[in-house]
């Protein structure tokens, strides 16, 4: 019949072209003074770096990298940044996730805060629950949910960075909302594909506080803190932090101008001692930095606080510690036996040029490239850390407790009918001997 | 996907992270030929990589003359310059290999310890021998190649006819898949030879054609939603990635004939799959 | 050369400095969709790029649903997104432009002076009246891309069938040109519409096949030796270069669908040639 | 049949892989320790400055470049260079040349005298067959040809670098010989494709003296000194030349550390006063710097030498003089009322990123691009100037003279028998007279 009528292009591929169209809009004249403050250029020149990491045999294609290019200028366009980063990408099921990372300009965070309180609210929801049970005669539970760990600020620990997503290069950038330190304590107990709907629900044991928008906020969290490393002394601790001797306090540090690359050869040097993590260590907790669960902040009611402290003060919990920021990934722990990161350089043949290339092992799909004073971090992959073992969802918890245990509530063998016997017998003993007591205190008094 | 060419179709799998640098590509164009040269292949194909720990290993397939399901040797190579045969595996001995769990070192030569256990005895008296057996890497490769060969590489359905002697070549007037099947996991087979058309049910048998359904499709692999069908540039392109060996994908342009696939991962079966829908 | 894998395939003429830039690319394969579609063409090919002094033009063809020789529009884009059609010129009015010399300046309303001298009068009282007529850039684009695709625009034998009811249409069982077939100036025809049989002779007639020999071949251009053929990658690669519209390149890798061709150039004709050779 | 009967690849492609296999041959392990002084890396980045053209839209493919790359390493391993550069590729009607341009380390310039005289000793032979003609009693011809003007040497002028060529990446490497101020001239004059075989002949009018080899090494230093440009400032002349004040006799330059590369916008100002010219002009006489071709040099016999000076003192030539070392490309002039060059960007929606791209409107084929400290040159095409008209052959020279024009060869028309009967009667007439005055005479001397 007529050709043309299955004939690509589908309205599908039209329309995502459209979308993409405007990606390739030119930027107006009117708006093109502005280069000339070329100091501040938060786009990065991802054509350059796509170009190190295609040579190692990583990345995307360069269409895609280029589309993703100009997504990420129309970020910097429409939001006030202070710098922007292509973070990687995420397979999915379904679709994949492109993922930005941005900081603000100081005192732009446009919004940040309306999205914050969704997460407690929901927790507090159930405690109302659990009060209103008390109003019934029924025995009260004893169970007293684990104390809500208040999540990081923006701008610090697992909040340091936003994240902006998007299925296409092209479409509609969406802000992923700030990580809780209980969304990332069970992340690490679950192991579920993306499906590439932020709004899907993360079916899992044990239930994920949140929906697939906070899963992939959490994964990256989890995969920037492990995997996000540079050249050492390419960044330094500022200096007016140097008197805080211990490491482990700092959580800023700026970009060293005296930065001296190392060669590539100490690059790819098997001890790794010459990268380092830029992005803190999370604690078991959920959080860069640690806080006592049973210190209540200021948010919440003061008429609840002295009793619960009363009752915590026995269990005071040991803070957590982890490596400090700026700690060389020499001391990554192994991954089932091999070492944390593999080495290597993106050419054989011509070793002049080439840059040195690390691939994660523990979160596979992790890389990053250095080259002078070049690098850059970059994860393509399904957002899982590796396992050696089968993934085994953790056992439920024990069965609750619905009574304090207690003589009242504890059953008891009846007592046969000797053993009654000899109870009467003994209590009709004890009788007799109270009447003779009760006779001679009489008496006494009598005496008085 | 064959070696003419590869070096550009490659490109349409680059969205889920498949890509050769420009070195390894210039290498490839000129060893393949030699390669297909040297051992009489009828065609050359690249069939993927397997990262390891230290090195990596890049993996062909040569097709001889005959059946192309059958006539197919797998080779290996580091550099991307040197291939080598790998070993075709007695099934016991595939069998210990598929049992070896964790990352391939990138050493042909090294040797993992395989504990095989054996029940001596019956009833009561049964008891557990242990004993020691050493696998080279290169046996473990052969069978995982073989392994993720057989359970994902697919192939659209009509790229491939039966002859009337049985014989199962290359169908020259394949135009591609439609807008609509290309979307279905149906129109995708298993190249793979068992055929085993008992799963269908007397209906469906009906719609079949004897010369190209005689493949599995891979709609009621287990479990379902192992496959993960994307519409790429808004379905100008089909990507299949499975979700059992996470790094095979394979790429299809509707309407032409245009499609080939590659494995880029660690060798390791995604046992988690089940908890992870 | 179709616009799906219009990317991947431009990289076969890149050895003859035909290349696009990423940006280009990314751009195309967005708007030659979007072209396809608004203009409701039955295929898009990109066609080739005129370098101007200041500009350049990419031109790309879009086919209707009839005759695939006939049916086809001309379209060029500055900045490889916005695409508009180019005119089509009556013949007085295309002779005007092709006798236009010199580099195009890359605007398309610029206007050369065309100075038409004609002859009034006639014997000895003939007088010459010269009339400046202004000829804007678009139409000697027009007219340019129409003279190099008459004159170079070249299929390998066999890709195209003249159907019996003279509908010229894509030979979907061509399978490429063979390793001999491939090196002889013989095995390449213009794509153009004027089947010219008389100037062979007849024991060649003989072997013709009527459906597919109704295109001249390219043996015969004169000047001799307007065609480079060279087999490159040892002749898994065939290009052709025209000599006469330098900047045209046609590829086909021999056994294969494979083939397309280019235009980047400055859109003058090299008129030299007979010095050259 | 037997369907691999006609299948590739053929033994050709073989052939080929085979010979290109070598390129792919990993740096044997025992030749690695040299990396350590990295400072003399005569190999340039290929991949990285095919990089930035092809953001431009020009070069090669991507595998065709790394091949190239490959191959001028092998180039670099198998002599002792001081710097290598891919030149460019001049495309042929059966084959092309890959072009490097190198520059051997002082005092290891190989051979490089053997082939010196060569083009000399025809001129010479052509010369001697002259002279054999003298001893016979022939006239003898005036026809003097003009003085041969020497060559330059090696490391200066148009043979300041070496050439090689070669078919295809991994194929042996032809160094060209260098070019004489001849091949040059007759260069300018003929326009023929190149054929991609070194040995054919060039059949031109008028005659190219040498074969393809030297007409590819001319046009190579035609296209060189037309094109190759650099940034303003890149290079400097060396301090010792200060004192000479003109610039133009000064042909050396070094690298200006204190290089600040002018800003994108800068580099593709319509003026082109930030582009210079950092290879010699060469001057109509066929050299870059101009000598008197009717001073012989030393080297050839001093017999003749007295001779020929009195013989040409009236024409002393006009020494020639063209724009100097390191002139703005500004001044070049227009073709065919066009501009010498067009200057771009290499993207139109990432200005940030964007490289500053000239191509040359003279050459067509040649271009440069240019950005922050790194620029490139590069030529892609046919080999030709461009030209707006017509190329026509020169009009062959006027016929020679054979005989110096005269009385005694001029032939006058037959006199009449009227005029013979005059010049009778006038010479009876002197004969009388002579006569009579003899007669006279002879009374005189009677008379003494």
């Amino acid at each position: 019949g007529d050709p043309s009528s299955d004939v690509r292009p589908a309205s599908q591929e039209v329309e995502l072209a459209n979308v993409q169209n405007k990606l390739f809009e030119k930027p107006s004249e009117e708006a093109e003074p502005e280069p000339e403050d070329e100091v501040e250029m938060p786009l990065p020149d991802l054509m350059d770096t796509a170009h190190y990491f295609e040579q190692a045999g990583l990345g995307l294609g360069r269409e895609e990298t280029f589309r993703i290019f100009l997504a990420l200028k129309k970020l910097v366009d429409t939001h006030t940044l202070q710098s922007v980063r292509f973070w990687g990408k995420i397979l999915g099921t379904e679709k994949n996730y492109i993922v930005a990372e941005v900081e603000y300009r100081e005192g732009d965070e446009e919004g940040q805060e309306g999205e914050e309180e969704e997460g407690e609210e929901s927790r507090e929801e159930e405690a109302d629950e659990a009060k209103e049970g008390e109003d019934d005669n029924l025995p009260t539970p004893d169970y007293k949910p684990p104390p809500v760990i208040p999540k990081e600020e923006t701008g610090t620990g697992c909040n340091k960075k936003t994240y902006f997503v998007c299925n296409e290069p092209g479409g509609e950038w969406t802000k992923l909302p700030p990580v809780t330190p209980a969304q990332i304590v069970c992340a690490r107990q679950i192991k579920k594909f993306f499906t590439g709907n932020l709004e899907a629900a993360v079916i899992s044991y044990p239930p994920f506080p949140g929906t697939e928008i906070n899963y992939l906020r959490a994964q990256i969290a989890r995969i920037s803190a492990g995997t996000h490393i540079s050249p050492v002394d390419y960044y330094k601790f500022e200096e007016d932090d140097e008197d805080d001797s211990d490491g482990e306090g700092r959580d800023s540090f700026v970009e060293n101008v005296e930065f001296e690359p190392p060669r590539v050869q100490e690059l790819i040097d098997p001890s790794l001692s010459n990268w380092v993590h830029h992005v803190q260590h999370i604690l078991p907790q959920g959080r860069c930095v640690w806080v006592n669960p049973t210190v209540k902040t200021e948010t919440e009611d003061f008429e609840d606080e002295e009793e619960e402290e009363e009752r915590e003060e026995p269990d005071e919990p040991v803070p957590e510690h982890g490596p400090p920021l700026l700690n060389p990934i020499s001391e990554d722990s192994e991954v089932d036996s091999m070492p944390a990161w593999s080495a290597g350089l993106t050419s054989n043949l011509v070793p002049q040029y080439a840059a040195a290339v690390l691939r994660s092992n523990l979160w596979p799909g992790a890389c990053v490239f250095g080259l002078d004073k070049k690098f850059e971090n970059l994860y393509i992959g399904w957002g899982h850390k590796y396992t050696a073992e089968n993934y085994s969802p953790p056992a439920p918890a024990a069965t609750q407790e619905e009574y304090p245990s207690g003589a009242e509530v504890t059953e008891v063998p009846d007592p046969t009918v000797d053993e009654e016997r000899a109870l009467q017998a003994v209590q009709q003993e004890q009788l007799d001997r109270e009447a003779e007591e009760a006779e001679m205190e009489e008496d006494d008094e009598d005496d008085d | 996907m064959n070696s003419e060419g590869l070096t550009l179709s490659i490109e349409y799998l680059a969205s889920t992270g498949i890509l050769l640098s420009t070195e390894q590509k210039a290498a490839l164009q000129t060893s393949l030929v030699m390669l297909q040269n040297a051992q009489k292949f009828h065609e050359v194909h690249f069939w993927g990589k397997i990262v390891g720990i230290k090195e990596s290993y890049f993996i062909a397939s040569g097709i001889g003359k005959g059946n192309e399901l059958q006539d197919r040797k797998f080779l290996y190579s580091q550099d991307c310059m040197k291939w080598c045969m790998l070993p075709i595996l007695a099934d016991s001995r595939a069998q210990m290999c598929r049992s070896l769990s964790g990352r391939f070192i990138g050493d042909p030569t090294y040797e993992y310890e395989y504990i095989d256990v054996k029940i001596v005895g019956e009833g009561e008296e049964a008891e557990e021998e242990t004993n020691t057996v050493l696998v080279k890497e290169e046996d473990r490769l052969a069978a995982v190649i073989d392994e993720i060969d057989r359970e994902v590489h697919i192939v659209p359905r009509g790229a491939y006819v039966k002859t009337a002697t049985g014989k199962i070549v290359t169908n020259r007037s394949f135009e591609g898949l439609n807008n609509l099947d290309c979307k279905k996991l149906c129109s995708y087979f298993h190249f793979r030879n068992t055929p085993n058309t008992d799963k269908i049910n007397l209906l469906a048998k009906a719609t079949l054609d004897q010369s190209i359904d005689f493949l599995e499709h891979v709609e009621h692999d287990l479990p379902k939603g192992c496959w993960a069908l994307h519409p790429e540039r808004g379905g100008g392109l089909i990507i299949l990635k499975s979700l059992l060996w996470l790094g095979y994908s394979f790429y299809h342009v509707p309407g032409t004939k245009k499609f080939g696939s590659a494995y880029f991962g660690t060798g390791e079966k995604n046992i988690d799959l089940p908890f992870m829908l």
